[in-house]
């Protein structure tokens, strides 16, 4: 047995654990033994894939009834990278459910649905053929329904976020199907080398390349299905809130990976373009929505529509670039969306968490009624913080080396050796640069206003106010998670040649590591060394700080009880700026795309028309895509179930003339 | 050696402007002080604003939390590494980490966001109105920002500034191309917005409810307050630096020599000035802009970056 | 071993006579529950036989195993087993002579089933069918009720009327058999290849003969009966008619497909097969999406279920192993629904969906196997309804039918969406008393409001009201209501058999080569 | 000499069957189609016994003894018995007797229309009378589908299997004869089921009206 297989092996036996623990272990200890084996778990995931992603070999057959193709445990380099990726994501998340698990959260399901999304998380990334992909994908999306019945079974919003998270994930995951299936039936088997052997130009392989398009682009949360991420994400607690939207999302990006890299690497021009219009518009729309939105956990939903949407940007360029023979350029987006991904996954489980500490300590999501956060939980504001500089891309966090990394793979892709590579790319590298320049800027704005509005200043609610920090295990994950965006921003060199030897043997991107742990991509010239930029820094820093200390201590700082008090007298907490006003301005200048709907009430003063009591404004900004794609369909079927009801309307005439047309059709078939 | 060189011409460009920027300031105001018929303060009263505020008590709220301390230094040193990497003085790269416009765009974001930062963390109204409108006018000023020297990059090759400055002093041709011109254009109107000029931003009103950059630094004061103030205009002059040395490349060091320094140095103050000197007289025949009218003279700019970089196309 | 093959047929009915006449109501009850064990394990005997590579016949060849029916009889006896063994202690009781009358033609019932599957004979097998039609009518009727009468009238009419056509398609295969100088209805003498029969006849015989088992399947658009029945019937007896009698139905199916297609070329059936089990999906989703009775809703589902066999049937060899594993995953599958369904209509006192809310938090003894199961049913792993849902795709997609499975998966999403959503109403949600709020809750998260705002000129305010509040996601409220935790009957029939769908996907040996075998019966596995 | 009398014998049966099926449709009263359905009875057993003699299989005549007792005497008693204990009531068909007419000799014409294709091999006389059968059975159908008393569901539901029966006997000679009693053993007790069922309807009702039979629907 080699290493390989005993560590897919013991990501089983521990689930079987977990199980076990769940179901037995009384109610008092259940978070801290269930929890403990959870984090064993992943952190057999992160194991199995470093050896996967060192190049351990090793397979794991799963037996079956049915005479299929034989399903087969063998995760590759890349499948090792991506079930790294997730596995961490699963250590921290469950090392928060330990600490915050309580009550509902520490219930059986709870946690053994837990345990089934991680194993079914961990282990997608091994398959090696269709249908033990489908098998463990279906069981991450069993787990994590599970999971979001298991808290709060009791509320009315979280049965209808549940009924959108399973059709949208039974949505993708027909669309992964007929993909699949699709391109099996081209390559007469379903192991994904025979499914390589399909020719990329047949008029198939485009439809099931759209089809799973669709399908893990649902799973990545893009537009136009990512509308269950802000109903659900914000029922979710913390870390399961974090597994989904920090982990989850990238077994989506691995199946696009797995198409675009291992499966059909050789695609159309028109893919890449496609791809990158999905993931264009993702980001925009996704941004625009986080930059607007008040509630801490639904703008982070959709700032991971952003996010993935930027990741499937650099997929579309690679894949536009590569049919276009700009390979150098091609690879460098490749290896940019994979950085971003890693990036997004250490960010993004913070934020997460960040979030779930908030609101076990504060009780509140609304950003509008948080504020101060930052003295009363400072390890929390600390984290957050630094996953919050990575969100929005500030160096030198990770989401700052994967973004300009993808920017300087679009500013070389569209010309090689100063010829123009085609009009496609000509057309698709300006305005996808522009798309990110954007999306970067609001999504500073977002997180400015994010960190900002909830940590400082002063609190704009009670609960605020009384908010203290949370336990230590809590802690732990959140400034683990912090320093793994700080430290992969540290380290882009090594992290891209991982990358490089990871999407192996069929592409080998010409990246090393230059300087400390900086990146150098010398097929595009794009060099950039973080550790040498943080000393530069710190040398500026110096002489500042000489200055400060020396001025520090002649003339000390005095604290005042609102010193200028913005030039007015009677300032109340809730006289401050909130998330909402904060995005004013934007929901302004982008009208037309959010349509915002106000609601003006003006009460005078007896009967005066010029003094005025109070004025009641409320705007609120719906989902367009919801609002205008999903809504009218489903009040059509809707409209035709009830119709439909007709046709069983209890007449046993009308039954059995149902039968009688079928007999008489019958038998004019046959007499044909 | 050239690294050596780089480093060394990094020092010097953060000494030289350290020095010009407070003066660039005084000039711009006493300039516009002259054509408005006011006696103006002299040039060189930024200076001695900077040393009195250095000397005073800063006065903090309560409620308020490090980040009105961190936040200026932030802002300082977010300024002062845009005074290293971009080439004033001279081209010299530094080794590792060259003088890539993406990497210079987010330092300055940077300061963007320690910026808007301390403007909320005062925990007033007109803190959290000057840092929202801040950072809605800095997102929709990056895409303009990228798509320009993106246009400048692409007859250089590369999104390295040095590079592309020495570009068009090799080829003078390329500055008047129309790609050239019209991603200056853009870029000019981006420059104005990021450092908060008008149009976008009235400098030197306080208490105006359509003020952006003044009302996030209200509550500041001492130390505070002068680190702010010194990092802005820092901005301000690496920025129109940067756009002297784009428009005419004429004078910048691209090989290490002694001479060469003090040419550099020369030649890079004189435009600095002239530019500083055409900015406020620009400044006096213009008016502010409603807020709600930036977005438009936003997307104007951006529209002219995409039609430089398309024009790099059609021409090219 | 050849006595297994009288056992299932002889035992049952043996103890059906016992449950007429024992004065014991215990040994009346128990008897259903020795039937189905006694079938069961004829069943697996005659697996082990099978695998053996012998083919045990009894009466002149009137009666056969081979692997197909050895596995269908397995199939029969688990089922059985689960139907009733989770309706012990169902409310049978009816007043008057016959006491014993349920139980007793609970057996009957499973002797038919198992000549049914037994028989070699087609014309056997059609007797068995109708036999049951018979055994049922008064199980569905057996309420006694103005409903239950209804729905009984309308079984008999239109089960009789289906498989009168059956047998019109019967009539003409024995003509077409003709032509072998031996006039027969031996499923082995009529599968064997290159018989001289009459091709037109086949056809009509072998469409007609669908035609009329379709209706005892369920398929569309001859399903009409099956809601009715199966919403009225004790909830044993839904299990049995939707795990037993239409898998039943399905296997005479598929052995008529075998034959025609023999004739004929599969062409024909299939364009049939795929009519029909498309519009069964499409019956099941119209209907579901504003179903308002959770009997009724499992009651389509079953449609929507056997539209998806008749696809995978219609497919062909490729699909046949899933078809099979379909069968037995299915059964067990709706066996322990509705016999949960019949434990939450006896304790809630009414089948309306609406009625019946937040039973994870006031019946979690109910509502966990029920969440469970019905995971199950739509088709999550490692529950064997996903591995057969997964091969028919895939086999459709490669033998050239992917617009029907394209199609079947546009309406299996609604289906599943509409399931979903019905299950998650009557499970989810705040008890009695909160119910309202509840309500008003979700109706206010349908109109989506992300974020909402109070703003008043330059000095914005924070408006409770007009924000989204969002309650505190780590506390639960202090419920009053005392959760019940009670199983309302035996539980272990219901683990069992959510337990063995569970697992029976991964075995391979024998459950594969089973599966394999029987195809190959079928004409499946070239 | 009967060699020659067959194809009349045949033919006078069949067309009795067909006549009596479509004397069915037309008549309401459910009396008066009790007695149709016992003179069918009487006509498939005469069908019967004339295809046994040609064939000389005592095996048929047994069946057409058979089917005499089951179709033409005990089926129809079981009905009538049920029928007298109610208050008489005529049928108000769901089609008025033109259309039914009509459409009665629309679904011959079909009949024949496959049949001919169906058995274009087949050259013998009884083949050649097969369709009558299929008209039948679509008589039948039409009759459950048009019928709103239990009482003339049922007798559809037999006309029907009388369809059956007679394309059973005229193409192939009849199934075997222990299925023969099987099946004439299920159909009868599909029968007293119903009977059984429309009794209980009118415990219920007071009436067996099969249009108050609509309390189950969607």
């Amino acid at each position: 047995m080699t290493a390989l297989e005993a560590g897919l092996l013991g990501q089983t036996l521990l689930l079987v654990l977990a199980v076990a623990a769940a179901l037995l272990t009384p109610t008092r200890r259940r978070s801290r033994i269930s929890g403990t084996i959870c984090t064993l778990l992943a952190a057999a995931g992160i194991i199995t894939g470093a050896i996967a992603l060192s190049g351990g070999t090793g397979s794991l057959s799963i037996p079956t009834a049915l005479p299929l193709d034989p399903l087969v445990l063998s995760p590759d380099r890349l499948g090792g990278l991506v079930m790294m990726v997730v596995s961490s994501v699963g250590v921290l998340a469950s090392l928060f459910g330990i600490g915050s698990a309580r009550v509902a959260s520490a219930s059986r399901t709870a946690w053994l649905s837990m345990a089934v999304f991680l194993f079914g998380m961990q282990l997608v990334p091994a398959a090696t053929d269709v249908v033990s992909f489908l098998l463990f994908w279906e069981i991450m999306t069993l787990g994590s329904t599970a999971l979001l019945l298991a808290h709060h079974a009791t509320r009315g919003t979280v049965a209808s976020a549940l009924v959108w998270y399973s059709a949208m994930s039974q949505l993708s995951f027909f669309f992964v199907l007929a993909g699949f299936a699709m391109l099996a039936g081209l390559a007469g088997g379903t192991g994904f080398d025979r499914l390589a052997t399909v020719d990329p130009y047949s008029w198939q392989a485009s439809a099931a390349f759209l089809l799973l398009l669709l399908g893990f682009g649902g799973k990545a949360e893009l537009v136009p299905l990512h509308v269950w991420v802000p109903r659900v994400l914000p029922e979710a607690p913390g870390h399961v809130a974090a597994a989904m939207s920090g982990a989850m999302v990238n077994i989506g990006v691995y199946g696009a990976l797995l198409v675009f890299v291992r499966i059909l690497p050789s695609g159309p021009a028109w893919w890449g373009v496609l791809i990158m219009a999905l993931g264009g518009v993702s980001a925009l729309y996704g941004i625009l929505q986080a930059s607007v939105a008040s509630n801490l956990k639904v703008l982070l939903a959709y700032s991971t529509t952003e996010n993935m949407g930027l990741v499937f940007l650099g997929l579309g360029a690679s894949v536009l670039l590569r049919a276009d023979n700009a390979t150098a350029a091609a690879d460098a987006a490749l290896v940019a969306a994979l950085l971003l991904m890693l990036s997004h996954a250490a960010f993004k489980s913070t934020l997460f968490l960040g979030a779930g500490a908030v609101a076990r300590a504060a009780g509140e999501m609304n950003l509008d009624r948080l504020g101060g956060l930052g003295s009363r939980m400072p390890w929390t504001a600390a984290a957050f913080g630094a996953a919050a500089m990575g969100a929005a891309a500030l160096p030198v966090t990770s989401g700052f080396v994967a973004e300009w990394m993808l920017l300087q793979a679009l500013i070389h892709g569209s010309r090689v050796d100063g010829e123009v590579v085609s009009v496609a790319a000509s057309v698709a590298m300006p305005l996808a640069v522009a798309v990110i320049a954007l999306t970067a800027g609001l999504a500073l704005l977002t997180f400015v206003k994010a960190y900002g509005i909830a940590f400082l200043a002063r609190p704009r609610s009670q609960e605020a106010k009384q908010a203290r920090e949370v336990p230590v295990i809590m802690r732990i994950p959140l400034v683990l998670g912090a320093l793994l965006v700080i430290v992969l921003g540290l380290l882009p060199g090594p992290l891209a040649v991982a990358i490089g030897s990871a999407v192996g043997p069929e592409l080998t991107p010409d990246v090393r590591t230059i300087g400390l742990a900086g990146v150098d991509a010398r097929g595009i010239d794009a060099v950039l060394d973080p550790t040498t930029f943080v000393m530069l820094a710190g040398l500026l820093l110096v002489p500042v700080l000489i200055v400060l200390f020396v001025s520090a201590r002649r003339h000390p700082t005095r604290i005042s009880p609102l010193p200028w008090a913005g030039g007015g007298s009677r300032l109340r907490p809730r006289m401050q700026y909130t998330a909402t006003s904060y995005a004013e301005p934007l929901v302004r200048v982008f009208d037309d795309v959010l349509r915002p709907s106000r609601d003006v009430e003006v009460t005078h003063v007896g009967e005066s028309r010029y003094l005025v009591e109070r004025v009641h404004v409320e705007q609120s900004v719906s989902d367009v895509v919801e609002t205008r794609l999903y809504r009218p369909v489903l009040n059509l079927m809707q409209q035709f179930g009830i119709l439909a009801r007709r046709a069983q309307n209890g007449s046993i005439h009308r039954y059995l003339s149902y039968s009688f047309v079928a007999l008489l059709v019958v038998l004019i078939v046959v007499s044909l | 050696m050239t690294g050596v060189a780089a480093i060394a011409i990094a020092l010097v460009q953060l000494v030289l402007f350290v020095f010009l920027a407070p003066l660039l300031i005084g000039v711009i105001r006493q300039v516009r002080a002259r054509l408005e018929g006011r006696a103006g303060s002299g040039i060189w009263q930024p200076w001695r604003d900077v040393r009195k505020l250095l000397v005073k008590n800063p006065v903090r709220a309560v409620d308020s939390s490090w980040m009105l301390a961190a936040g200026p230094v932030t802002l300082l040193v977010s300024s002062l590494l845009l005074c290293a990497l971009l080439p004033l003085v001279g081209t010299l790269p530094l080794p590792l980490i060259p003088s890539d416009l993406f990497v210079i765009v987010s330092v300055m974001l940077i300061g963007v966001v320690a910026l808007a930062l301390v403007g909320l963390d005062a925990g007033t109204a007109f803190g959290g109105m000057g840092s929202s409108r801040h950072m809605t006018v800095a997102a929709l000023v990056e895409p303009t920002l990228l798509l320009a020297v993106y246009a400048l990059s692409i007859p250089a090759g590369t999104s390295t500034l040095s590079l592309i400055v020495e570009t068009r002093l090799e080829n003078p041709a390329v500055i008047i191309s129309p790609v050239s011109l019209l991603a200056m254009v853009a870029l000019a109107i981006a420059i104005m917005a990021e450092t908060s000029r008008l149009p976008v931003d009235n400098p030197s009103t306080h208490l105006e409810l359509t003020m952006l950059h003044e009302a996030m630094v209200l509550e500041a004061s001492g130390r505070d307050l002068a680190w702010l103030e010194l990092g802005s205009w820092l901005k301000l002059a690496a920025l129109l630096g940067l756009l002297s040395n784009l428009i005419v490349p004429w004078g910048v060091m691209t090989d290490w020599s002694a001479l060469g320094v003090v040419i550099g140095m020369g030649t890079v103050t004189v435009k600095i000035l002239l530019l500083g000197v055409v900015l406020s007289v620009g400044e006096v025949f213009l008016a502010k802009a409603r807020l709600f009218r930036v977005p438009e003279l936003l997307a104007g700019s951006f529209a002219l970056a995409l039609l430089a970089v398309t024009a790099s196309y059609l021409v090219a | 071993m050849s006595f297994a093959l009288w056992t299932p047929l002889a035992l049952p009915a043996l103890l059906a006579v016992l449950s007429l006449v024992a004065p014991s109501p215990a040994v009346r009850r128990l008897s259903p529950v020795a039937a189905s064990v006694v079938v069961l394990v004829s069943g697996l005997l005659l697996v082990s036989v099978v695998l053996a590579d012998q083919v045990p016949t009894l009466g002149d060849g009137l009666l056969r195993a081979d692997a197909l029916s050895a596995y269908m009889l397995t199939v029969v006896g688990a089922v059985g087993l689960v139907s009733t063994w989770g309706g012990f202690g169902h409310a049978t009781a009816v007043p008057g002579r016959f006491t014993g009358s349920y139980d007793a033609l609970i057996s009957i019932f499973l002797a038919a089933m198992s000549l049914a599957v037994l028989a070699d004979n087609i014309g056997l097998m059609w007797a068995a069918v109708e036999a049951t039609t018979i055994a049922t009518a008064f199980l569905v009727g057996h309420h006694r009720t103005p409903r239950s009468l209804e729905a009984a009238w309308k079984y008999v009419i239109l089960g009789s009327v289906g498989v009168a056509i059956a047998l019109l398609g019967i009539v003409l295969i024995y003509a077409a058999s003709r032509g072998t100088g031996e006039a027969t209805l031996s499923w082995l003498v009529l599968s064997r290849a290159g018989l001289p029969l009459d091709p037109a006849l086949m056809r009509a015989g072998g469409a007609l003969a669908v035609l009329g088992f379709a209706t005892k399947a369920g398929l569309a658009p001859m399903h009409s009966w099956l809601p009715d029945a199966h919403s009225q019937a004790p909830a044993p007896v839904s299990g049995l008619m939707s795990g037993v009698l239409l898998a039943v139905a399905l296997y005479a199916i598929l052995r008529i497909q075998t034959i025609t297609d023999a004739v004929i070329g599969p062409d024909f059936l299939r364009i049939m097969l795929s009519v029909g089990g498309l519009l069964s999906l499409f019956v099941a989703a119209a209907l579901l999406i504003r179903q308002r009775d959770f009997k009724r809703m499992l009651a389509y589902s079953s449609i929507e279920h056997m539209g998806m066999m008749a696809v995978g049937a219609a497919i062909g060899a490729a699909a046949l192993p899933a078809v099979l594993l379909y069968v037995l995953g299915h059964g067990l599958t709706k066996a322990t629904l509705f016999v949960i369904s019949g434990r939450i209509l006896e304790v809630e006192g009414t089948p309306k969906i609406d009625d019946v809310r937040a039973l994870l938090v006031r019946r979690p003894g109910l509502a966990v196997p029920w969440l469970i199961a019905m995971a199950a049913l739509i088709g999550f792993p490692p529950f064997s309804i996903f591995f057969s849902e997964v091969s028919i795709i895939v086999a459709g997609y490669s033998t050239g039918m992917g617009l029907v499975a394209g199609i079947a998966l546009v309406l299996l999403l609604v289906i599943f969406a509409s399931l979903t959503r019905l299950t998650v109403a009557m499970t989810i949600g705040a008890p009695a008393g909160t119910v309202a709020a509840a309500a008003s809750a979700a109706a206010a998260a349908a109109v989506p409001a992300v974020s909402a705002a109070a703003l008043t000129g330059v000095f914005p305010r924070v408006d409770a009201d007009a924000s989204v509040t969002l309650a505190d996601t780590e506390s639960i409220p202090e419920e009053p209501i005392v959760p019940d935790r009670s199983g309302h009957g035996p539980m272990l029939p219901l683990i069992l058999a959510l337990g063995t769908t569970a697992v029976v996907a991964f075995i391979a040996e024998p459950v594969g080569t089973l599966l394999t075998r029987a195809a190959e019966v079928l004409g499946g596995i070239q | 000499m009967f060699t020659t009398i067959y194809p009349q014998l045949i033919g006078l049966c069949t067309g009795t069957l067909l006549l009596t099926s479509a004397l069915m449709v037309w008549r309401h009263s459910l009396l008066a189609s009790i007695r149709l359905l016992s003179v069918q009875g009487f006509a498939l057993a005469a069908l019967v016994a004339v295809i046994g003699l040609e064939e000389g299989e005592i095996e048929v005549i047994l069946v057409s003894v058979l089917v005499l007792l089951v179709k033409g005497v005990a089926l129809p008693w079981v009905l009538a018995r049920e029928t007298h204990a109610t208050t008489r009531t005529d049928e108000a068909p769901r089609l008025n007797p033109t259309a039914a007419l009509l459409t009665v000799a629309l679904l011959t014409i079909l009949s024949y229309v496959v049949a001919s294709r169906l058995l274009a091999g087949e050259t013998s006389i009884s083949a050649h009378a097969a369709p009558i059968g299929l008209a039948m059975v679509l008589i039948g159908f039409l009759l459950l589908v048009t019928r709103r008393q239990a009482g003339s569901q049922l007798i559809g539901f037999l006309v029907l299997d009388n369809g059956i029966a007679t394309v059973a006997f005229l193409t192939s000679g009849g199934v075997p004869l222990f299925l023969e009693l099987g099946i004439s053993l299920d159909v009868l007790l599909v029968v007293v089921i119903l009977y059984v069922f429309a009794g209980r309807m009118r415990n219920k009702f007071g009436n067996t009206e099969i249009d108050q039979l609509r309390k189950l629907h969607d």
